[in-house]
């Protein structure tokens, strides 16, 4: 299978913008091809109008690139309908909104939740509020010597019956892919509800929500090549009327008087004002661009980056590698040892190889691993093989720097 | 307490160290894997912080690696003087640069200087990256606070 | 003073790609200026990074843009300091994240919230859900018969001591300019919080929060020539400190253990999750934009549009104009008597007359004035004069085709 | 119930004479103002429900104006019959259309119908206002429901 990478990058106007950098950094956001900086800009030159309610053709138009771009989601994730998939404004507000939502609904006083070591703050510290609040019990599945799920650990935990199981697809830190779909399958057993965060698993290949199974799914559109600014919930549409809505306002109205208000329905119910319509026009654009490539190529570009990239640094002394090869969807953690993640950091940064360092929104993961943070190498499919020999050299040239 | 006026008067000394043997090389290297070599070799001669100093309530917010601040107020000089120690080195190497020019000063003579351009000496800001420059402009606003320049 | 209108016009290339459309539906959302598109575009191809956790460059750009873009609201708004200014998704985002996060705080059980019966639903619903909540009893200013808000009642229903005090500045329906300044003094006189829902008032003149001295202030982006998906809620910081935040997650954190999690600073502290970094940008764009622009002249043209458009439907047979022409932000609502609003507003939809019909997210207000629904014209200073002129033709041929 | 069995009659009887005399007229016209002008004719044509019959149960939810849709299926003759009221007159006009086409038909003939292209008759729909269009898919969609061909 061929993948041109040379047509693939050249789709990025960044790269041309910015020709002396290597980025490093996609697990924190991505950049956007051509076709999504023209779509939002064909959104507001042609055809802007506000959604929904306009009684003119304008309005119609806006609405239905808007709907469209609904459509183009639920395509994506085969969703079983529209219906399933509500905008928000990134993956942070869907679990915000998952959390809020389902408290007395779904979770009464006394109630488990269940979600992992591993998880992103967003979607532990909303279940730490929220679940204080209301009296409910927050577990958490504790993680084994090689940094992955305790499985077992999650089989006993699952046994005080959890009513809501909250994990991550992927390791925002280490790209250590999680078994989802077979804990999904558990939990259902179990009889929790089950929510998926694919901030960082929504790019490992198409998501598909019938297969998957999971209840809930979430991502941020401008980690998948899209817009900042917008993010998918998807639910199931039983689950998704579970919800007490997070925002109030708007579209997700039907009717309002001082005695009382009755709530549209789904999707509008859960998408109160005006949304970002070019940001969810956007998306859509990127998520399309994105099928029009070989996809098991864009893949394995990256698996071969990865492995270049690991074993390159396996080989120079003192990395500690955080991350594990294999299950990996394209993220290296390591420290220098004896030294800062930020000196590593700012000594790549020179080299003009930008990565992350610290802990990532994952403090209890560094709790668990018993460090204070790491760099973080997040790679794209826009990334070279020249580009990883150039940060392989640029790492050694900072450990000279380090220990000369 | 004498603990931690050892400290202070550790730092200073270390301070004069560095200001005669380390400060004039730095001015004269130009490629900046040297300069970044010695301004970590700057904060190597900085006093660490025994772990009963490293407090939470001394942490400055905002750095991304751990850093403290002590500063004390000579009332018979009327001088401040600060120490500090940082996990990560060239945090602790920029600040050390920067205490060369403030420690032992009086207020009205802090006054004088301009505190956004204490890492700009020799060159250097331009290569600092921006986790540095966010964690030095901690260092800088607890500095001003404590010398009485902001409140 | 002069005003260059076709200047004005032609930095919006809707117009361009629309040019049978005369768009009357403003109040819903206005076009952007090709500053605003150039922006986010520029964004995208040259900055994009997430902001303020990455270890590089390329992110500190991306965040001193995204700063300097807090500062250009800061000083448009004349805040006190930048930590006064609240990225979020829009002016419903923020009332929600008010609604939400006073109670408990601020409210208790038994205490009072006031607000008007001419307030958008999104300054209704939140408060409506929260308050019954909490027990917080919600109390409604009621509308004299020219449809302004009752200043007798309103001093009445202060006596009773509301905690807070939530109006809008200006009738997303009526246009009716409300004396905010006024108001806002004699809530705090009475010892409550004040909140300026600015989602229409925005654009009256620049705000001033200092001079107008309210709590809080929120508007959205793309009601001031800004793109959708952003917004902000201006606040006190010492009004802002006693907020909850709605959302957790990202750089609002400071620290997260299971144990316990502290929240990072303002503005920080209520900005949880990747930020619609695009739409700030873009929405400091459209603000210095309209900064360049000489202020009272747009106002003036403005001005002079809804006087030419009022006498001309005031001279046309079985008009009900349910506005007023004095203090009116340029807003017209009326109907045709003895018709149903929608189908006067798909009658001048056939002609290219982009308006809006319903009830504009304000049922209670339409309850108050005993109709259920109106048309509404609601006017931008790129409007001209010709298309006054053709609106009044349409309304004629209207009222021929539905008397004739 | 009789209140009802009279609307229903009433409505057919309509339907049959404006399928004589105003649709015709509504194919031969070729100016919008005219068209809207027949389509506003038609509507008011057809019987309108009385206080007690425009009843909640029967609003049509995602129409921007009140409107009402009664169905009945008269199991002698296996055939559906609707009779529809709206507070704006386009979009009964456009219904009252769509009655032509379809009021007396049997499940069998209903499934034969395109329900999207019942207003696309005589160049109607590009003339079509997305509000309307918005409470023509409502209606539409509970006329399919209720004809058993939607669930
Ligand atoms: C007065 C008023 N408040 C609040 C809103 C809500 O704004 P948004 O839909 O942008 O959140 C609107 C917009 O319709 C408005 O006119
Ligand atoms: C696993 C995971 N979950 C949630 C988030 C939050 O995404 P956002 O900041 O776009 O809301 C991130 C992004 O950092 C993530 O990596």
């Amino acid at each position: 299978m061929n993948f041109d990478l040379a047509a693939f990058r050249a789709e990025f106007a960044f790269f041309d913008q910015n020709p002396d950098w290597v980025y490093l950094d996609n697990a924190a956001t991505m950049h956007k091809p051509a076709a999504v900086v023209a779509a939002e800009t064909e959104f507001y030159q042609k055809f802007n109008a506000n959604v929904h309610r306009g009684a003119h053709q304008l309005s119609q138009q806006a609405t239905q690139l808007f709907e469209q771009s609904r459509d183009t989601v639920a395509a994506y994730v085969n969703a079983r309908s529209r219906e399933e998939i509500i905008w928000c404004s990134g993956a942070t507000a869907a679990l915000n909104q998952l959390a809020f939502g389902l408290m007395g609904s779904v979770l009464q006083p006394g109630d488990r939740v269940l979600i992992s070591a591993m998880e992103h703050h967003a979607n532990i510290v909303p279940w730490q509020f929220h679940c204080q609040q209301h009296g409910v019990q927050l577990d958490v599945i504790p993680l084994t010597v090689n940094h992955q799920l305790d499985l077992a650990e999650f089989k006993r935990l699952l046994a005080l019956k959890p009513k809501v199981v909250s994990v991550t697809q992927v390791s925002n830190v280490l790209g250590h892919i999680q078994p989802v779909a077979e804990m999904v399958q558990l939990a259902k057993a179990a009889g929790a509800l089950t929510i998926i965060d694919g901030a960082q698993g929504v790019l490992l290949q198409q998501p598909d929500m019938q297969q998957l199974d999971c209840d809930f799914y979430v991502f941020s559109g401008h980690k998948i090549y899209g817009p900042t600014g917008i993010g998918v919930l998807y639910g199931r549409q039983e689950t998704l009327e579970l919800l007490k809505p997070l925002l109030y306002g708007g579209e997700m109205i039907q009717q309002v008087s001082f005695s009382g208000t009755t709530l549209n329905q789904l999707p509008y119910r859960l998408e109160a004002g005006t949304p970002n319509i070019a940001g969810a026009v956007g998306l859509a654009a990127a998520l399309r661009w994105l099928q029009q490539w070989d996809q098991s190529a864009i893949a394995l570009h990256k698996q071969q980056l990865l492995k270049q990239l690991y074993e390159g640094l396996a080989q120079l002394p003192g990395i500690e590698l955080l991350s594990q090869s294999s299950k990996n969807a394209g993220i290296i953690a390591f420290n220098i040892e004896g030294e800062h993640h930020s000196d590593v950091a700012a000594l790549l940064d020179q080299q003009q190889i930008a990565v992350r360092a610290g802990s990532h929104c994952a403090m209890p993961l560094f709790a668990a691993m018993h460090k204070n943070g790491a760099v973080r190498l997040s790679l794209a499919p826009y990334n070279t093989e020249q580009e990883i020999v150039r940060t392989l050299l640029a790492i050694k040239q900072v450990l000279e720097i380090l220990h000369g | 307490m004498s603990n931690l006026t050892l400290l202070m008067s550790q730092t200073e000394q270390a301070l004069q160290n560095i200001k005669q043997q380390q400060l004039p090389l730095l001015t004269q290297t130009t490629d900046w894997q040297s300069k970044y070599r010695i301004l970590m070799q700057l904060g190597k001669g900085l006093p660490s912080f025994s772990p009963e100093l490293q407090r939470d309530e001394l942490l400055i917010a905002g750095c991304d690696s751990k850093a403290w601040l002590l500063h004390e107020f000579d009332q018979d000089s009327s001088r401040h003087y600060w120490a500090f120690d940082s996990e990560a080195r060239i945090i602790k190497g920029l600040v050390t640069l920067a205490l060369c020019q403030l420690n032992g000063l009086s207020a009205s003579e802090l006054t004088q200087i301009n505190f956004q351009q204490l890492f700009a000496l020799q060159g250097l800001q331009q290569n600092l990256s921006p986790s540095r420059q966010n964690g030095l402009h901690a260092v800088i606003k607890t500095l001003s606070m404590q010398a009485g320049l902001l409140d």
